[in-house]
């Protein structure tokens, strides 16, 4: 009976949105808007091709600032959560074939990772996206050779300080934009090279490294703890 | 291309009906996960390479990941079937 | 004015929450040494804000901004402080110090992820009232939602688990809404500049009008926890530990009632509102919702879910004060909610000290808890006098002028729920002050309940319930001072053209 | 116009499935779905039939897509996946401490 309700109240809604929706207007109300700004001295500005990363790193840095942040967030609260008396899993992980094939591949991982954080004012791609990945490599250890290899690997201890050190590495290049430039957050004139050569954009490539060691470090702590079995109450209260 | 990103958004809605109606949640992570690479192709086709990246690293690869691991923790009747060890 | 340092504010606890975990790697007592020095320091960098400008202040001309990234508004983002922000600015200011303190003498384990969660927190609050941008009031939204959610299940016990997660899923709904309208605000208007947002909104279509207020709205309610949409709020307010009680309770809430304000009444017009009838509708809606509120709390045997309970119906008519868009229900919601935040912080503080002597929350486990810990009973049962509305204490003056707010538009339904509430409020005060001082004979068996109460310091936490409670007594009798400072902060909510021309033409 | 039909057809059967399917894993889902459905709807809105934004030349006078609404859903997308993380956390969690992940068991999650 609740269901039949629900469901009525939703095709309700679902009418009411579709028919509000079409009331979009097609052109943007602000004739000369940022975006216009952004593609028009988007690259002479910044010094990056890739125009999201310029607006995700430089014109818009603060968000990046925060979205690192509740990634953070989430890792303290799984950590948080989590935090009983724990042994890692060890299963004996998957066949040798599998074992060595991804032992061949695991360096071009690290690499198309690095590529990917390093590019990023270049081509598509990113601190995110570079960072993800790297967390897919700690992911594969434990599912492949079990978590105890990637416990031996990477500690939670190397983890923990990849992850906030990434993240105070963001913080002092907003500070030194206070020290050096305009404000917090502004774009230093370190790597001023001509647009298109990897060094240039100023520090875009050093954020997007931060960022990428601070997401890969936190996504993988927060798998790390999500496989881990527990051992009844801790004891420490 | 408007062929086959009708045919790409006809099968965005049919893998979420999928991924709802299923009773067995191991499928319904499944069809969540191609759900995220028909998005992905969708961003593309959208002319937004960095979101498809992000969506195909977040959504298929690590939401994917994150939704077995629970699972395989959480299935009512049985414990976690882990190995254990000691 | 324009270089100002305000973003010190967000930073500092920022940089504290990131700095935690490495110190811990270190040694783990320097860590509450590195909090208390971050509360007093952001304490300070509010306190030399308010000082420097201080005839601004008093001319009522103050707005402090500064431009991240060195962009200018439209292109980056850019913090604002005005007055209505320094008003909530300097209320999470005092409440970070108190409650780091209160938490230092309180939580005895789990202590690192529970600090790095609580700085989040509050660099979050300081966020979601600096910033000018509204996709970046999103981000620092769900900032909020995600850093209060573990410190709910921070019990970690069923009951807080599930509250935790019911609250993430209202938490997450209510953003997802909130993200819709800052998307259709986007593609319709192409900006994201909370003033130039506000200058072309009224330009805007009817139909598009009504579909943003609509999401803004939704995802408003939700967080606030008005009537149909209250459902989490008093799980998650009763299942923490009573600092994160605090916090939640006093402080969290009275930022959501700072987004209400920024968005329904500066980034959109209100007047727009009026005229599609919704503001009769949130009036009327929350009046509901403050009714409902003090009549479960008649019901409720829990002393922590009586006081969620309370907090429902209090916020609902701060709401309803604000949505009646007049000068005195500006000023009487606002000093109410100064008012609720000192007495409801006093009453949960207070009752964390009291329950770490009863074996469980119930009331007839209560029973002459007033006997055993007699002092602070008494500023229990003063800053409950206040909540209820007896003279001496800021309550009594903020629902006065609540009153007075909806008797000036003759809307005799209001008045006579804010005073049914307070009738209602004294049954259920009452029922827990009765059951305090019952003398019982079996209240000898001193059954301590071991939950948090391993570095449990009875001095500071102490100290901070009697700081509260003096507090509410002392603003109660001296409520003028808040007159100067609050006619400021109208000032600004009625007149949106100031913050437009402040921030698009200086 | 199709994407906006899409963008009502997914977010309602999200929403639905948070407040009818009793499995808390399916809410997640739900949840998953409703986020992709948002996502979807803005990236199709911001395509106006331009190219990449992403410029190959300096100083190009290019017509090229929206920039802001993809790097507005980038940051949707990672908020996205730390929140589900968290939930689904505390799901494990919740059956750990021995409670039961499905609605019909839980009273108070329903009331």
């Amino acid at each position: 009976m609740r269901k039949f309700i629900v469901m009525f109240l939703l095709v309700f809604l679902g009418i009411f949105l579709y028919f509000n929706l079409s009331y979009l207007p097609a052109e943007k109300m602000i004739s000369n808007n940022v975006s216009q700004h952004y593609i028009n001295s988007g690259v002479k500005e910044t010094g990056s091709f890739n125009l999201v990363t310029a607006i995700l790193f430089d014109y818009r840095a603060f968000d990046s600032l925060g979205e690192s942040t509740i990634i953070f967030a989430a890792v303290s609260g799984i950590v948080l959560i989590l935090s009983r008396k724990t042994l890692p899993v060890s299963s004996h992980g998957l066949t040798f074939i599998v074992k060595r094939t991804l032992g061949l591949l695991t360096p071009f991982i690290f690499l198309f990772s690095i590529y990917l954080m390093t590019h990023g004012h270049l081509s598509p791609g990113g601190g995110f996206q570079g960072g993800v990945i790297l967390a897919t490599i700690s992911i594969i250890f434990c599912i492949v050779y079990g978590s105890e290899f990637d416990q031996k690997k990477f500690s939670p201890q190397t983890k923990t300080k990849l992850e906030t050190g990434g993240a105070l590495l963001f913080i002092l290049m907003g500070i030194l934009g206070v020290i050096f430039e305009n404000g917090f957050l502004d774009n230093l004139n370190l790597f001023n090279g001509e647009p298109g050569s990897l060094i240039s954009a100023g520090n875009i490539p050093v954020i997007n490294l931060g960022i990428g060691l601070k997401v890969g470090a936190g996504l993988a702590i927060i798998f790390y703890s999500m496989i881990q079995k527990t051992f009844g109450e801790e004891t420490d209260h | 291309m408007i062929i086959i990103e009708y045919l790409l958004m006809f099968f965005l809605i049919l893998t979420a009906f999928m991924a709802v109606f299923f009773t067995e949640e191991l499928i319904s992570i499944i069809f969540l996960s191609i759900l995220s690479m028909v998005l992905t192709a969708l961003y593309l086709i959208n002319q937004a390479p960095d979101v498809a990246l992000a969506e195909v690293v977040i959504g298929t690869g690590l939401n994917t990941a994150i939704f077995m691991s629970a699972i395989s923790q959480v299935r009512e009747g049985e414990d976690c079937h882990c190995k254990e060890d000691d | 004015m324009i270089s100002s340092n305000i973003f010190l504010l967000i930073l500092i606890p920022l940089t504290t929450a990131f700095l935690i975990p490495l110190l811990d790697l270190l040694h783990i007592k320097y860590r509450k040494i590195l909090v208390g020095i971050a509360g007093i320091l952001e304490f300070t960098v509010s306190f030399s804000i308010i000082f420097t400008n201080f005839e601004f202040l008093k001319k009522g001309t103050l707005f402090l901004t500064y431009n991240l990234g060195g962009w200018s508004p439209p292109f980056g983002i850019n913090l604002v402080l005005d007055s209505l922000g320094l008003f909530f600015s300097t209320l999470v200011s005092v409440a970070l110090l108190l409650i780091t303190v209160y938490s230092i003498g309180f939580i005895g384990h789990h202590e690192g992820k529970y600090y790095v969660l609580l700085f989040l927190a509050f660099a979050a609050m300081q966020g979601v009232i600096l910033t000018g941008d509204i996709f970046n009031l999103y981000v620092f939204i769900e900032l909020l939602t995600l850093t209060s959610a573990p410190l709910v299940a921070f019990k970690r016990n069923r009951n807080s688990t599930e509250a935790s997660i019911k609250y993430m899923f209202y938490g997450i709904i209510g953003g997802l809404c909130f993200f819709i309208g800052v998307i259709l605000i986007y593609f319709s208007l192409g900006t994201l500049n909370m003033a130039e947002i506000s200058s072309h909104f009224t330009e805007l279509n009817t139909r598009m009008q009504l579909i943003i207020i609509t999401f803004f709205l939704l995802s408003m309610l939700i967080k606030l926890g008005i009537f149909p949409f209250h459902f989490w709020l008093p799980k998650a307010h009763s299942a923490c530990p009573s600092s994160i009680s605090t916090l939640l309770s006093g402080l969290l809430l009275k930022i959501y009632i700072y987004i209400f304000i920024r968005i329904f009444w500066i980034v959109l017009d209100y007047n727009v509102i009026q005229e599609i009838g919704l503001a009769d509708f949130i009036v009327y809606l929350s009046l509901t919702s403050c009714l409902l509120g003090h009549i479960f709390a008649l019901q409720a045997d829990d002393i922590k879910r009586m006081l969620a309970f309370s907090t429902i119906g209090h916020i609902s008519m701060i709401v309803a004060a604000l949505a009646l868009n007049t000068e005195a229900g500006f000023y009487g919601g606002l000093l109410h909610v100064i008012s609720h935040f000192l007495m409801k912080s006093a009453l949960f503080t207070g009752t964390g000290y009291l329950l770490q002597y009863t074996p469980s929350h119930n009331i007839k486990d209560l029973k002459g808890v007033g006997y055993k810990n007699k002092n602070i009973f008494i500023s229990f049962v003063t800053a409950s006098l206040g909540m209820i509305g007896i003279p001496p204490v800021i309550g009594f003056i903020s629902k006065w002028y609540i009153l007075l707010a909806f008797l000036e538009v003759n809307n005799h339904i209001g008045a006579t729920i804010v005073i049914l509430g307070s009738l209602t409020a004294v049954v259920y005060y009452f029922r827990f002050i009765t059951a305090g001082y019952e003398r019982t004979e079996v209240g000898t068996s001193k059954k301590e309940r071991h939950v948090l109460s391993v570095f449990y310091r009875e001095k500071i936490v102490t100290m901070i319930v009697y700081i509260f409670t003096f507090m509410a007594v002392i603003t109660g009798v001296s409520f003028k001072l808040f007159d100067l400072p609050l006619k400021a902060v109208i000032d600004v909510i009625t007149n949106p053209a100031y913050y437009i021309n402040y921030v698009l033409g200086g | 116009m199709i994407y906006n039909i899409v963008f009502v057809i997914l977010f309602i059967l999200g929403l639905y499935t948070v407040l009818v399917k009793k499995s808390m894993i399916k809410m997640v889902i739900g949840l998953n779905i409703m986020e992709s459905a948002i996502f979807f709807w803005v990236i199709s809105l911001s395509n106006t039939g331009n190219l990449i934004p992403i410029l190959q030349t300096y100083m190009e006078e290019k017509a090229v897509n929206d920039p802001v609404p993809q790097a507005l859903i980038l940051t949707g997308i990672v908020i996205g996946a730390s929140t589900t993380a968290f939930l689904l956390t505390l799901i494990i969690e919740l059956k750990k401490l021995g409670g039961s992940i499905n609605l019909d068991h839980i009273k108070g999650l329903s009331e």
